[in-house]
């Protein structure tokens, strides 16, 4: 059992399976008209839930932060991309999935792990590259999974996931009737993800064969450092399923009511009528592309105006405006999660550092005779 | 033992496996109704039906990829790759993702799915559609790569391979269909990682796979026959994991062996096998491994071109000769 | 000089630059309507025009059946895909394109490059594989080339020639400003091959980079046996584009004229306006995938309704009903077909196969040291 | 001569082959605005405008197979793919389309092109952005395929390629940016297909490439001033054509052999220098040859595994010794 505990998970999770509140907002909708109703939506959420939704962004935040600080001090390497921005985002999509569904992500994925239910000492260990992290420490930080919770994957490879993730959802449609208690499939994508080639087969699949797949595009506006609008002809993303008949809804990713009501909506469609979807987020990566990235192609007025848009700060504004959270529960909550992250920290450094004899222990599931097992420089073949 | 071709040891195994279990399924471009291009799955639409025998649109890395994910939660699918030229759009998802996932995610998901595709040339496909890139996915840990030369291993290899739990490259070759070998009946199983020693012979050693394999033996037959020159010939039958220790005893034995395979000469099978010989077997060498392969070139459609271009029987018996006549020359 | 003759280019493309009839029909129309405006567009083309565009089907029509007789005897090796059904769609088109306009193509291609004004000679040369075809014997029959009227590729990898075509419409933009006399580029595609990823790709970079080509769907109903609504989850394949916000037409394949005028304004909105657009052209492939295909998964019924909806048939038909043409014109262009046909084949079976001393002249346009030129069995370095 | 590291080398270069022809044009993900992955266009976009320094979206396949047609109509296009991991995606344009095009056309038409693509593990990237594929590409008669493992190479190989009127894939290393060496100024071009001895010696020879070539001379030095062992390295530099002379005739003067790559070791550009080696010089070979290279694993994230599994000076050194002792021990 590992150290850090799983409370996390209960607090966001625990409302899922209650009533849906106002519906998302579809079509091409400006951000203004979003930002308007984002308070109207809160107002019908009981306030645990607003709480738990507060305290899980607020855990997401600190983690991405001092997942950042830790890479700073070379307790993490390779890559490592943060979700700052995407707090509001995650929380309304993990709320929206029921345990029995299939999440495929990308590499950016630390805050989706831990609102679905990975205990945040497990990813930090993870990206500590560790034995006790949700790969093992085989996978770092782009790669978490965890069979448990049905989190097949953060990949790598731009759009690896999406061909995958849509063969989850064959397998689905393979062994189970439809209905309100089916598993569906969530894959996330960038938004400049939608540019790869994997993107449209996989749609045309999904498509063709009636499959119970949610295509969540995270607009965080940004691919690197190329803005929507340069690399996508038809830069309303939500719209890009036209070409296989897939409807799309576009909401405001900053608002987790929105996201949680889009993603239960489609996930409704997708496993009780198998029809595919996309639900588009929009939300504003508030800081480089990885942790390594300046963002130097970023004005100063930009970073600036990204501040305001910080969806933890004005959530937690919100609801001690509506009088659901106190400064000092907030406070509260900053210092549990504080001590959380602390605790996810301290359980990822005490872990043990896989061992260089089980080099050869994943390459394969089945042995099978004549596996390669030499380490460099040794001897090809056994020496007589 | 009944006497059947490449192509029917092969339909005859996948109808076996999708009655024995539930979650094999088979996917791929025109494998239903059209029948398959090669035909390998004819009737099996009518069997099993639409679900289990499942026509896909053009889309390799798509339908590939989505093999994966339904091999991640529990299913087996056999994919068809019309030919293995086709596999390159597919690439990604064959070694990025089937090769990774189980080591990628600590051991968590494994990937036990099946990819069977024909390459080769020789049919006058000319330059895209000709060629043998197994030696690609060989490279790639976390993948198995098996090339059956006879009907026999076709069926023993693909009950195998799609009874793995790992992703496997399954090998065919345009010009084995037709060919006609004695298949063991009943459930039969080739253990993949294991060669094959085709002939035995103390002379010289021939290492091959897939169909020029069946060259080999067909030359070291007709050298036995003619010239009492006793070849051993060795069907590597999985390129990856290589079965080392077959070639190697073998040429420790005959002290000289010759390579021969479809593909382009560098960076080719043939040069894994060649640097495996020498290491395995200095001290018994008397003379270089030759490798005799494909002339270098983007395969010429015309005849003439694509004849000079692809290694053949007659090739091999000159080197074969060369190689006998070295070592005697040698002493 | 080859020996048969170049006559049938002039013939076809002669009236190019002429004023355009009726416009084509856009949208979802259903192929009735667009039969009974095909005789009123007839209406408005000179004679001599339509005259040249029957003789042209049928050059094209003889030369596919001569070809599948030459596969039978073995002349012609490999795969070989026919125009059969096409003739129309490949009239109109071909007239449609100007000489600077470059064309990229797909394995079934013999009537377009014909059309394109290359020698029936030349053409059949190369599905003999001889030293005087397109491709100097290197390609067959999926692999015509010819720099001379721009035909930059018959390609065998379903979608491959979507990318290079994109570039070279890229490579336009980057030499020279649009204009009436600009290049644009031209892509054919069949319908089943827009289910490739390349062709998400490419028409993305086309959109966002506003690229002069017209892509073109052969729509033929059939991707060898599978339909196009098994296929594409939208088959109203014209529409593709909107994933890029790149229009599309629909036009009947067998009405020469609606073909031509589709492509025409396509072309110009490219040349000008450097907007790529898409061009669907719907027709019937009259027999199987390719020559050895029996295309049993087609019922009697279908065969036999396939024999009505003959474009050539029809267009003969029309041609005399209209007075443009008596049974004995048509008879004498038969004759001339046929033996032009015959002269192609003449052609071709008297030139030389390749020489096997030529193996390793095209593998590279530039040498450098140590190109490889071993033939099977060679040793690998000269011999000491 | 200046000394700059690799980066610069490259840098520098590009903009030299920008200013000096009006069809060089350079095309990639994040290469303008973002400045390159690895900032090796930084600077460019600003000097030379968006035409010339194009930005792309995420669509290897796409934009690659876009480059083969504009080097179709006679442009120049030098390609970034961000790492060659990515390349896979773009397999089908560069090896159906660009590798094929001159020789399937009947020789009508070039594709000078060159895509620039780093490889090389070592960061904790994990597995599918650690690999090095290069021997895939090399297999293919089509492509020339260069592996720069100095700035002075990374200059004359990158003028090279961007004037050559074939494909070229040009092979970086992640880890090799920040290296230094001097480079000279002005016009300078190594030719394609020719290899460099590095480093003369008469005791054993190491033969590399890229990254590991650095590493070999860097053992090499070591081991003459501590042991007084003399190896000769010769860095391969080009990989297709492979200037498999210069290798054969080091070994002819040394009598021993040892392969270095970071790559895999099955099917790896190691098997085929041994291959040849032991074709090219049976005669003069007093040990087999050996190869370094890495285990035969997806490359996991976690560094003490990274590092076991990656070759090193240390386990190269291990197999001269062994190399060494071997003949010693043969007499
Ligand atoms: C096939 C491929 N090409 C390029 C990359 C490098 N890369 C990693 S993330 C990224 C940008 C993706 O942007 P987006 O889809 O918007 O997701 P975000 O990073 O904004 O979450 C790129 C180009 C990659 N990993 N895979
Ligand atoms: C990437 C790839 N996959 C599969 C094939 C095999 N193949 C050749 S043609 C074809 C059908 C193409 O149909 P369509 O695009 O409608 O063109 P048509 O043949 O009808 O003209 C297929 C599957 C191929 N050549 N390339
Ligand atoms: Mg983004
Ligand atoms: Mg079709």
């Amino acid at each position: 059992m590992p150290a850090a505990s799983r409370k996390s998970r209960s607090t966001a999770r625990g409302a899922a399976d209650q009533a849906a509140g106002a519906s998302a907002t579809t079509g091409a909708g400006s951000t203004d008209q979003l930002a308007t109703t984002a308070a109207d939506r809160l107002r019908g959420e009981p306030a645990d839930r607003l709480r738990g939704y507060y305290r899980m962004m607020q855990l997401i935040r600190r983690f991405e932060e001092r997942a950042a600080e830790m890479y700073q001090r070379a307790k993490i390497g390779g890559y490592c991309h943060l979700n700052l921005g995407e707090e509001a985002t995650i929380v309304g999509l993990m709320d929206a999935m029921a345990p029995q569904d299939y999440l495929f992500t990308t590499y950016r994925e630390h805050g989706y792990a831990i609102a679905r239910g990975i205990d945040p000492g497990r990813v930090m260990a993870e990206l500590f590259g560790r034995t006790t992290g949700t790969s093992k420490g085989w996978g770092g930080s782009m790669h978490l999974f965890d069979t448990e919770v049905r989190l097949l994957g953060g990949y790598g490879i731009v759009g690896g996931q999406i061909p995958p993730a849509t063969g989850a959802a064959l397998a689905i449609t393979y062994r189970e009737a439809p209905g309100p208690d089916s598993p569906a499939v969530v894959c996330l994508v960038g938004d400049a993800t939608t540019n790869i080639g994997a993107w449209h087969e996989s749609l045309n699949l999904a498509g063709i064969w009636h499959l119970p797949i949610v295509y969540v595009i995270i607009n965080n506006q940004l691919g690197m450092g190329t803005p929507v609008e340069k690399a996508s002809a038809e830069p309303d993303l939500y719209k890009r399923g036209c070409a296989y008949r897939i409807p799309g809804v576009r909401v405001d990713g900053n608002d987790a009511i929105a996201c949680r009501e889009a993603l239960r909506d489609a996930l409704r469609k997708a496993r009780e009528d198998r029809a595919p979807s996309i639900v588009e987020t929009v939300s504003y990566r508030l800081r480089g592309h990885s942790v390594v990235d300046p963002a130097r192609y970023r004005s100063k007025e930009e970073a600036q105006r990204l501040l305001a848009l910080d969806p933890v700060a004005a959530f937690r504004k919100r609801l001690i405006e509506l009088g659901v959270l106190t400064e000092e529960d907030a406070a509260r909550l900053d210092a549990e999660v504080d001590a959380e992250v602390d605790a996810a920290v301290e359980f990822a450094d005490n872990s043990p550092h896989p061992s260089p004899a089980e080099l050869f222990a994943h390459a394969y599931a089945q042995p099978v005779p004549n596996m390669p097992r030499a380490l460099p420089g040794d001897p090809l073949l056994p020496v007589e | 033992m009944a006497v059947i071709t490449y192509r029917q040891a092969l339909h005859d195994t996948l109808r076996a496996e999708l009655l024995r279990d539930p979650n094999v399924f088979l996917m791929g471009e025109e494998i239903g109704v059209f029948e398959g291009s090669y035909k390998i799955t004819a009737g099996l639409l009518a069997e099993f039906g639409p679900e289990r025998v499942r026509d896909t649109p053009i889309s390799e890395e798509g339908f590939v990829g989505a093999a994966i994910g339904a091999a991640m939660l529990g299913l087996r699918p056999v994919v068809e790759i019309m030919t293995i030229n086709f596999s390159i759009l597919a690439m990604d998802q064959i070694v990025n993702h089937a090769a990774k996932i189980h080591a990628m995610f600590g051991g968590q998901c494994a990937v036990p799915m099946v990819i069977r595709t024909p390459g080769g040339g020789g049919q006058q496909l000319a330059a895209t559609h000709s060629q043998n890139l197994e030696v690609w996915y060989a490279h790639v840990p976390g993948l198995k790569v098996v090339t059956p030369a006879t009907p026999a291993d076709a069926k023993g290899l693909l009950a195998a391979s799609i009874r793995d739990d790992d992703p496997v490259m399954f090998i065919e070759n345009l010009a084995l269909y037709n060919t006609k070998g004695e298949v063991p009946e009943g459930d039969y199983v080739t253990e993949i990682g294991t060669a094959n020693v085709m002939k035995e012979g103390e002379d010289i050693t021939i290492v091959s796979y897939s169909r020029m394999a069946a060259v080999a033996l067909d030359v070291a037959r007709r050298l036995e026959e003619d010239e009492g020159i006793r070849a051993e010939v060795v069907d590597l039958r999985s390129l990856r994991p290589l079965d080392r220790t077959t070639v190697v005893e073998s040429v420790r034995k005959t002290g000289k062996a010759v390579v021969i395979e479809e593909d382009w000469l560098s960076y080719g099978v043939g040069a894994e096998i060649a640097a495996t010989i020498q290491e395995g077997a200095f001290d018994y060498l008397d003379a270089p491994v030759r490798r005799v392969a494909a002339a270098e070139v983007p395969l010429p459609y015309a005849k003439p071109l694509e004849l000079a271009a692809l290694p053949d029987a007659t090739a091999l018996v000159k080197v074969i000769h060369e190689t006998l006549d070295a070592t005697r020359f040698r002493g």
